[in-house]
């Protein structure tokens, strides 16, 4: 078992025949990924890298059985893609563009709620059940099948993370990149939920970033939920205030979304925190070993 | 893209705020073209907060008084940022200041009003003010619970009512990240006036905002001229007062290397994501901008990611190893054809470490320490 | 026991200082009706027949508990108002209001469905539970408390027909004006089954016209639903095509929505249909004496 | 408001709606001003249906032509409707022709896009058509689901989805009951037309849409003289073909007493509701109204409610009696003030008949008899 996705998952790619689309529909093919149907209005019949396109995201369902949408459209467009397939019925939709306005995100995740829509991202690296799946742009080759799920703000972090863990031969259950936006679907605390359900997932990595208090409402949920032990990474502790690291949701403003204040909420909820990147290995050994909280 | 005041004001006047009735000079000697009634306040037109406290708002009762505060107030520094252009105004007789702003709440994933029956500086952190969600299309409804909420009643509720509707009828139209009136004033002969304005367009959503192309270049005051080429090359820059130069792919992958070169002992010299998939040109320019801080005394490059070409990065680490034989280079580069990358940097001296923490120690050890 | 209201329900009006407002508080008062708060915005603090005015629904409702709004604000004021009754959380929202533009009422209509509240209107007469409630603009005098619910698009067509129950004895549980515009709340097939459900209504009366095909479905629904006898009466055997009579939705259209085809329905879903109103006293005299279908 | 089909066409060429380009003559003799190229299509500018069946549309290949039919199609009556101005287009080599709409759907509560690859006369009814629910918030993919349900596909879909966001833009912004396209046309140069445009705007919205401010009047083309009257005095009237003229309150009561009218052997002269709490000078407008139809031989006056004042409905129908003689009235008249009422109609003549069947039998048997 892994979470929201398995081997049998199939996907559709919307905006398939873009420079994004086109690339990572051939990698996500390469790693196993069930890609059945692309979406690119107006030409429906072509085909990229052996997978059919469709002019809309109905047909491309009803002809394919997929239930889970990956999102390449350019950033203005990303608002009518994940409508598209929120009515087409999509059970997930992860949107990989970036430079979404938020107002249209803002948009983007109401009605995704109002449908119960699991959406994961904009403005993220995707998701993989390593082995199994891998739907967005993470780079697959740097994943092991494994015990331990990650959730993460930052997608070359992630890899950074999932890399030095595979090094040292701790594999991962599924990892999520939930996006860099203010705006997002699926958050710390829902992943968290998610992985604690898993059976298959015996500890978390997550990995936040200043900006916002999704880690504080992550550490609050922690305390309150979590059996399984989670291990916390920050970034971005040299950060200066009033300034946007790169994800329109890095910004410590008005004094808030300070790595000290998350750092805090999570030791308060006992939870381990990683100095560096490389430490989060030892932490997840350590954390293995225990037995699980009941 | 933050407005100045003068603009933010046009804009909210020209559907129907009401305003002062003001002029902008970016020369003292425009006040002598000056048609506005004494006394007046003079306001230094630049983007940072603390305008008042740093002496940037002046009162003059007469001409030859406002012709010496101009002179005084254009050039003023106020956090950094030099005065070029200050609004002149007719003085406001207030009875009474109130706050209102609308903008993003990241927790809630909705729009939110805020409101306060103080105005004035940090007020946004006053316990005062008031939240009304949006949850969803906006009705003028929202506006009216805001000023209950503020306190207000009779026809004081109904017209700061209607400058909310107003106000967000902007901030939906012009993708604002922010619009705010600070203060918003009863004046003493009963109107309602927004004596300062705060509008903060969004930078993913301006180029499909047509009013305000080309508006970007002349309002990043408060950056350095390398975060402005940055910015046009687009590429996020963020300076700081270090001595090590950072280049990654990826905002948390940046922000977790600015983060092992403090936690080794050294100070990073920037923040700079060259994104995914860069290529030769792209890497280039970023080790160009990040070179030309004086303070940078080594450059750390860490690029980690499937998509992104190492054999591309390699090229343009070459070509600056070549032309830039005085300047430290620390390589981490890991990815797509890292073997090929490799190759091309045989014999120019960069070495490639691929374990993050060895690579931050040596860009420490090579002249990074503080 | 009546439908949707009765003699407890907490009223409040909004639009209550206008000059219908204020007519018809005044009447619902007199007939006993709770009307507990007005609303009109910046006329917080005035009295309106001894009723207090609110500048806010959330205000009104928190300070006298009221659970059902009547909305008597002009025509393009009416989506402000609706969305501020949902907002406050009120259970049911009468919109007595004519002249709402439909492209108002389908955002009405959808956000009231969305939130699950009730709507009855717009362009309607509202609801009355004889001798214990009356909501609306019903001249309370023509009704008398009994065992027959109403259902009707009309509202003067409604008091015709109550009065001439009445005279004849027979009293009504509550009568519902569901309005006569293209886009309304509750419709037809709602009211049947709230009546349906209702211990102490014996037999409806439907009051259908010429336009849309709501008497249509409704004729179904009793088909397969309704347990207690129905009689129906349709106005606008007389009127022309491709003309609004009045109501923005009497209007036969291509063909579509003449009286005939509803008649029609009704008798092959074994309606009793009356020919002119006054037969509907007979009809209903003659289903009461029946047995309730099981 | 319906509008004529050069203004639809004019509204959507506005928005960039591909539209042939076109001029209108409301004198045959403008036809020597024609910018045009030969061959040209002239067609009759009515709001009623089957145009072409009755002639109205016809094809010249030169000035002279086009002349003689002009002449001819001035003042041609289509369905009762003289047609006062010509609509004169080039003449369009068509491939295929296509038709889409924009209009809200009762039952659904939703408004719905229609479309067909079938374009042309009586489309609508046609098992061709496609419909489209818009659930929420209108979006481009809509438009592309009708475009593939039509069974376009390559640049076609997106040429017609294009359309169709165009026009639900202008179905939306001008709050229009219905907005078509029919034909949409693709040429055999491979270009997309809209050939023919509908376009009514709401009746209850139309007072918030400036742009259409002081249009109603000259639009009401269908209406006999004193139904446009009616409709200036805000008085719902239709005319009909019987003798027994009617006033009622309320739209189902008028529609039910012309029921009951014809159900004892008369024939309703007109549909009248005076609405809800009329006054004296309302009841006698409406009263002149329905006297100034010479089919008339008898009023019907059916008043039944809690808020109307029956004693104003009363010196209405005193005054008219007086100054009418020889129009004869049946009153019904129940509600409000009554007894006030039947004090003021004494010594008139006039006597009010509770019982709805007995004086809408009284009415009959009194001359309406058919």
């Amino acid at each position: 078992m892994s979470v929201l996705i398995n081997k049998e998952t199939k996907i559709l790619v919307q905006g398939i025949t873009g420079n994004m689309g086109k690339t990572h529909t051939g990698l996500m093919l390469k790693y196993g990924t069930k890609i059945v149907a692309g979406v690119t209005p107006g030409k429906g019949g072509q085909e990229v890298h052996g997978v059919k396109v469709y002019d809309t995201v109905q047909e491309a369902k009803e002809k394919t059985g997929a239930t889970v949408s990956c999102i390449f459209v350019p950033g203005f467009y990303a608002l009518d893609a994940a409508y598209e397939a929120f009515d087409a019925g999509m059970e997930l939709v992860v949107i990989i563009t970036e430079g979404i306005p938020p107002h249209d995100e803002v948009k983007i995740i109401r009605r995704a709620n109002e449908l119960k829509t699991n959406v994961i991202g904009p403005n993220c690296p995707g998701i993989i059940t390593p082995g199994e799946c891998l739907i967005g742009i993470h780079p697959g080759i740097i994943y092991k099948p494994g015990k331990v799920g990650m959730i993460s703000r930052s997608g070359t972090l992630t890899y950074e993370v999932a890399l030095t863990l595979s090094n040292a031969g701790i594999g991962q259950s599924t990892c999520i990149g939930i996006g860099g936006d203010p705006v997002i679907g699926l958050g710390f605390k829902e992943c968290l939920r998610l992985f604690n359900d898993d059976p298959k997932t015996e500890a978390i990595v997550l990995m936040g970033e200043i900006g916002g208090t999704a880690e504080e409402e992550a550490a609050e949920l922690i305390k309150k939920e979590i059996k399984k032990p989670v291990i916390a990474y920050i970034a971005g502790r040299t950060a200066p205030p009033g300034k946007r690291m790169g994800h329109a949701g890095a910004i410590i403003s008005g004094g808030k979304g300070t790595a000290d204040s998350k750092v805090k909420a999570f030791k308060d909820a006992n939870v381990e925190v990683a100095d560096i990147p490389s430490q989060v290995v030892a932490l997840v050994q350590d954390a293995i070993k225990q037995p699980i909280k009941v | 893209m933050k407005l100045f005041e003068f603009e933010a004001k046009t804009i909210m006047g020209s559907i129907g705020i009401p305003v002062p009735k003001g002029q902008i000079i970016k020369v003292a000697e425009e006040v002598f073209n000056l048609k506005l009634q004494y006394p007046v306040v003079i306001k230094c037109q630049v983007q940072s907060g603390g305008r008042g406290k740093a002496g940037g708002v002046k009162f003059a009762d007469n001409l030859d008084e406002t012709y010496e505060i101009a002179k005084k107030l254009l050039g003023l520094e106020i956090n950094g940022i030099k005065t070029s252009s200050l609004l002149i105004e007719p003085k406001t007789d207030i009875e009474k200041e109130l706050y209102v702003a609308i903008t993003l709440d990241r927790g809630r994933k909705s729009h939110i009003l805020l409101g306060s029956s103080e105005g004035g500086v940090e007020i946004e952190s006053s316990d005062s003010v008031k939240i009304i969600p949006v949850q969803t299309e906006y009705k003028p409804y929202l506006g009216r619970k805001l000023a209950k909420s503020m306190g207000l009643s009779e026809s004081k509720l109904n017209m700061v009512s209607e400058i909310i509707n107003k106000l967000y009828s902007l901030y939906e139209n012009y993708d604002l990240d922010l619009a705010e009136i600070n203060p918003l004033v009863f004046t003493k002969d009963g109107k309602i006036l927004a004596l300062d304005g705060k509008m903060t367009v969004n930078d993913d959503a301006i180029d499909r905002q047509p009013f305000f192309q080309g508006w970007e270049i002349n309002h990043l005051t408060d950056v350095s001229e390398r975060e402005l080429k940055a910015k046009i090359a687009g590429l996020n820059l963020v300076e700081l007062k270090g001595k090590i130069g950072i280049i990654c792919n990826g905002a948390g992958l940046t922000m977790a290397t600015m983060d092992l070169v403090k936690k080794y002992g050294g100070e990073p010299a920037n923040f700079l994501d060259v994104g995914g998939g860069a290529d030769e040109g792209r890497v280039k320019r970023a080790l160009k901008l990040v070179a030309d801080n004086p303070n940078v005394k080594i450059i750390l490059v860490n690029i980690l990611g499937g998509i992104t070409a190492c054999d591309e990065v390699a090229k343009a680490l070459k070509t600056f190893a070549v032309e830039n034989v005085d300047k430290k280079v620390v390589v981490r580069l890991l990815g797509n054809n890292q073997e090929k990358a490799a190759e091309i940097m045989k014999g120019t001296g960069i070495k490639s470490i691929d374990n993050l923490d060895m690579a931050v120690k040596e860009a420490v050890a090579l002249g990074g320490k503080v």
